[in-house]
């Protein structure tokens, strides 16, 4: 069974189409980027999967259960791009008990979800703060943490790094590398999806350009500077014809590997 | 524009949370009959602390500044919702700056809420709303005119009435054995007719941010508790 | 906004001990029997009771009389007009002003009765976090559509406040003076003011979008549960005993 | 003269300590970065410069006119880190008009400034349009355009790139690389700052730690990673004793020279 399968996705708002016969399927366990951007369709494809938007077209299906638009499906947790946005109860407990107090789960089941997403972020000891007294960092893992309460299967991590200090950036990596559901994660911040993603989707103007090696996609740099992106600095390739690799395909982080992980 | 704690008598105070609860069960249950009531919960809240935090602009009139009242904007923008809205702001109000106003909550409510929802009625009726978004230049002209002078009533009102009924109640309370009914109509006529240039620089910003939202986001004009599926 | 708010919250007396639906119950009845008393010789018995609880809360003194200072002027104005307005049995008199009995009483029982209730509003809502006290208000079968309301107006106030003064800070760094009204100024005022309100428009949008994903009324939720103690009852009942003593003192003397 | 001479710039907030006894200097035509983690005090050093905040002490210098904390000052521009917060008149012209308006210019005079500002920054189509309704990118260069309309000898980006794509990112790097200036900047995106400054200054818990060639400083990876920051990809050292540079000090970006300036 995938975690995720994409039938010809449409979707339109009334002055424009958005998505044009999208197909993605993704298995268990997968960590995907998908790139493109802005105004590619990202972050709509993410509402639709979420059954936020209605589709005009196309089928999905999350862990063989098909997404009704309008519906609560616990299945999926989507981490919004700006944490204010999601975090809307007065304190960061509260907050984090949201979804499984929705779940219908009892009292003592609702703490155990809590301090479960608590401690896996890393967060225990800001339970009782007020949303607006922390620090970017802390609010994209609060954010975080009320989705992992929920005990998602797939995650979906729109612009997770936005705004972050490297220090945070970098805690966020590790926690999305070692978690264990699957990751359908979009950014700007290429480098990441690099270090994170080991296949990417790239979108742009709502159509699948490519899909595929995190490597091969991302170290295609006609590809990428065709739809606007860039190849990354850790691809760059090793210096053609001057050493002995020549046109092999080398990235930089392979060969120095003397920066931080 | 609030009347603290302690000035009227309870028995007022008490009928004040009376017609405030009224008016506040009567539009909770406007919004639960449209079809979209929970979707205008978080609107309305966002909304509501928005007016709050604008209303403590500074809008200098020397030698002194004021502060909007918005009552007539919120009227505007929100219908039947700027009832709880009110109730919500004044409730938070009391509890951020600890000035009070928990016995005088309801009558406050009153104040600000009846000419609120007046300025509702007076503003639908004026602004043609169901004009409001055509797409031809010369109209749009004109639609912007009538809404302008329909921001400036709702904001005219807003204040005017809140005026009235706040020198009203303050005067028509005072402890018995008192000065004759028509030196009370005198004191009210006079303290609210100082409170005239108030009311036109209300009615001038409500003008200027009706129009602003016009072109900016014309959704928001089109009233919260009208907007059924 | 920049207040110090919850400042006093984490505090230890009988008043944070109390449960917050039977204080905001027992504390807003008394303010209602303070309201009540129209005979001077009840004050006393307000005075005292206030300071009490007052006493017992631990909250500082300096704490009160700051937060006394604004309202305590706007009402200074009513209450100083009163001797001279009101009554007929003149006390003293210079020239053409004269200062009656009536109003001297009057704004006496004003004043008494304005400070020992804002003291009341502050046991309220400093004895514990603003957010514990608006779950207790919530708790007293606040109507659930007010409920959701308040705490997502609470929650945002503070994040709309510092857009708001950043927004104003830009517009100063472009020249903008607020003084001296103009339409023009007024205006800009109106742009400011419309720029935080689309805003927060359309981060309710975003945010009601985020609270559906985690299953805003779609099931039956769960609410958190309060408890309450057989000590949190007997407070309410002695509270309430002193409200009613109050009200029907009030109701014997007026006989 | 210099454009910028700060001298023991030290404030505090009731609270905390933010600024420490921050000295710098920025000669006319410079383009500085200033890096360093979230709450080291960059917001808070671009205000006091502005005369937003009040030092608690020490002296600030603009172009040889000492900043006075709550005056105008127009030789200083602020782009702020969220255009929101800058733009909020209905039309994108008005947004732009709107400092030079405030500085009692003639309206000939303003319309030259706005035409000006609207062309270096390339959205001269977008006059009449509602900021609102703009995209990320394009809302950033309106941003910039109401400041540059004010010609201002000095512009403070706050971090200019958050929340953009590539393109716009490319061409918001490309606009203050062809910028006349002073630039002084803020970025956690260490390769725009590698893009665009010769000279870094490092600032963490409100004192200055480096101040000098963006590559020595950036490059030291022990330095870098001290103050919570990573050494940029693009200036990933060559690999060590597996070919003939050895402990060479060469930037990949001056070796490999295959990505887009
Ligand atoms: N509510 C809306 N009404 C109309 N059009 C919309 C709406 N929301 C998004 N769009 C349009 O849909 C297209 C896709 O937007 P979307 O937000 O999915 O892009 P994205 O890939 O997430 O971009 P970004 O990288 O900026 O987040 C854009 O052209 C956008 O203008
Ligand atoms: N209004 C305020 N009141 C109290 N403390 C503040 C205020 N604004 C900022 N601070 C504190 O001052 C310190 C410096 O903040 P500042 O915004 O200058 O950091 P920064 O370097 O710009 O960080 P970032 O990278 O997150 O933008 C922080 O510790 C912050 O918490
Ligand atoms: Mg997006
Ligand atoms: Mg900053």
């Amino acid at each position: 069974m995938n975690a995720l399968e994409i039938t010809n996705l449409t979707f339109s708002y009334p002055e424009q189409p958005v998505l044009d016969h999208v197909n993605i399927t993704i298995r268990p366990g997968e960590r995907v980027g998908l790139i493109g951007p802005n105004g590619a369709g990202k972050t709509t494809l993410f509402h639709s999967v979420c059954g936020v938007l209605k589709p005009s077209d196309g089928d999905i299906q999350l862990f063989g259960d098909s997404v009704k638009a309008g519906k609560f499906h616990p299945k999926v947790g989507l981490v919004f791009q700006y944490p204010d946005d999601q975090i809307f109860s007065p304190t960061v407990y509260d907050d984090i008990a949201f979804g499984p107090r929705n779940m219908g789960l009892t009292d003592s089941e609702v703490e155990a979800h809590v301090h479960e997403a608590m401690s896996l972020t890393g967060i225990g000891e800001l339970a009782e703060r007020a949303p607006h007294h922390l620090s970017g960092g802390q609010k994209r893992m609060v954010a975080i943490a009320g989705i992992k309460a929920m005990r998602p299967e797939l995650i979906i991590y729109d612009e997770p790094s936005a705004n972050l200090d490297m220090r945070s950036r970098r805690r966020l990596i590790n926690f999305i590398q070692e978690s264990d559901e699957t990751v359908l994660l979009s950014s700007h911040d290429l480098e990441m999806v690099v270090e994170i993603c080991d296949r990417v989707i790239l979108l742009d103007e709502g159509k699948i350009i490519a899909d595929g090696d995190t490597y091969e996609i991302m170290g295609d740099k006609e590809l990428m500077e065709a739809h606007g992106l860039e190849k990354p600095h850790s691809l760059v390739y090793h210096i053609k014809g001057k050493h002995s690799h020549d046109d092999e395909f080398v990235p930089a982080e392979h060969i120095h590997g003397d920066h931080v992980h | 524009m609030h009347i603290p704690d302690g000035l009227i008598p309870a028995t007022v105070a008490i009928g004040g949370y009376a017609v405030a609860g009224a008016l506040t069960a009567y539009s909770i249950k406007r919004i639960n009959q449209s079809d979209n009531a929970q979707e205008q919960i978080p609107k309305v809240a966002l909304l509501t602390a928005a007016f709050f935090i604008t209303s403590l602009i500074h809008i200098p009139i020397p030698p002194t500044s004021i502060h909007p009242l918005l009552s007539g904007l919120m009227g505007a923008l929100l219908g039947w919702f700027a009832m709880p809205a009110i109730l919500i702001g004044l409730l938070l109000q009391a509890m951020i700056f600890g000035h009070g106003g928990i016995t005088t909550l309801g009558i406050n409510a009153v104040i600000l809420g009846v000419p609120a929802i007046l300025a509702h009625l007076a503003f639908q009726s004026f602004s043609g709303k169901q004009k409001l978004f055509s797409q031809d230049e010369d109209g749009k002209k004109q639609i912007t005119r009538r809404l302008q002078i329909a921001g400036f009533l709702a904001g005219a009102i807003g204040v005017g009435l809140s005026v009235l009924m706040f020198y009203g109640f303050i005067i028509f309370t005072i402890p018995a054995d008192i000065i004759d009914p028509a030196a009370e109509r005198r004191a009210t006529l006079i303290l609210s007719l100082s409170h005239l240039p108030l009311l036109l620089v209300e009615g001038a910003l409500t003008a200027m941010l009706v129009s602003y939202l016009s072109r900016v986001k014309p959704e928001l004009l089109r009233g919260l508790s009208e907007a059924r599926a | 906004m920049k207040q110090e708010l919850d400042a006093y919250a984490h505090l230890d007396s009988p008043l944070h001990r109390w449960e917050n639906r039977y204080k905001i119950a027992g504390l807003f009845l008394l303010a209602f029997a303070f309201a009540f008393v129209e005979d001077v010789r009840l004050l006393p018995a307000l005075v005292v009771i206030t300071a009490v609880l007052f006493w017992l809360s631990n909250l500082p003194f300096s704490f009160l009389s700051g937060r006394l200072k604004i309202p305590g002027l706007i009402l200074f104005g009513i209450v100083v007009s009163l001797p001279f307005l009101s009554g007929s049995t003149v006390l003293a008199s210079l020239g053409p002003i004269s200062i009656k009995q009536e109003g001297v009483m009057a704004a006496l029982i004003i004043a008494v009765r304005f400070v020992c209730i804002i003291t009341l509003s502050l046991l309220i809502f400093s004895t514990d976090t603003l957010v514990n006290t608006l779950k207790g208000m919530i708790g007293l079968r606040m109507p659930p559509i007010l409920a959701d309301m308040v705490l997502l107006t609470y929650r945002y106030i503070f994040d709309l406040s510092a857009s708001f003064r950043t927004t104003q800070t830009a517009v100063r760094l472009r020249g903008f003076q607020n003084n001296k009204l103009s339409g023009g100024k007024l205006n800009t005022l109106a742009a400011l003011m419309g720029n935080l309100i689309v805003r927060s428009y359309e981060q309710s949008e975003r945010v009601y979008k985020a609270m559906i994903l985690r299953g805003y009324g779609m099931t039956d939720a769960n609410p958190a549960a309060l408890t309450s103690t057989l000590t949190d009852k007997l407070w309410l009942a002695a509270i309430l005993l002193l409200a009613i003593g109050l009200v029907s003192a009030q109701l014997f003397l007026n006989l």
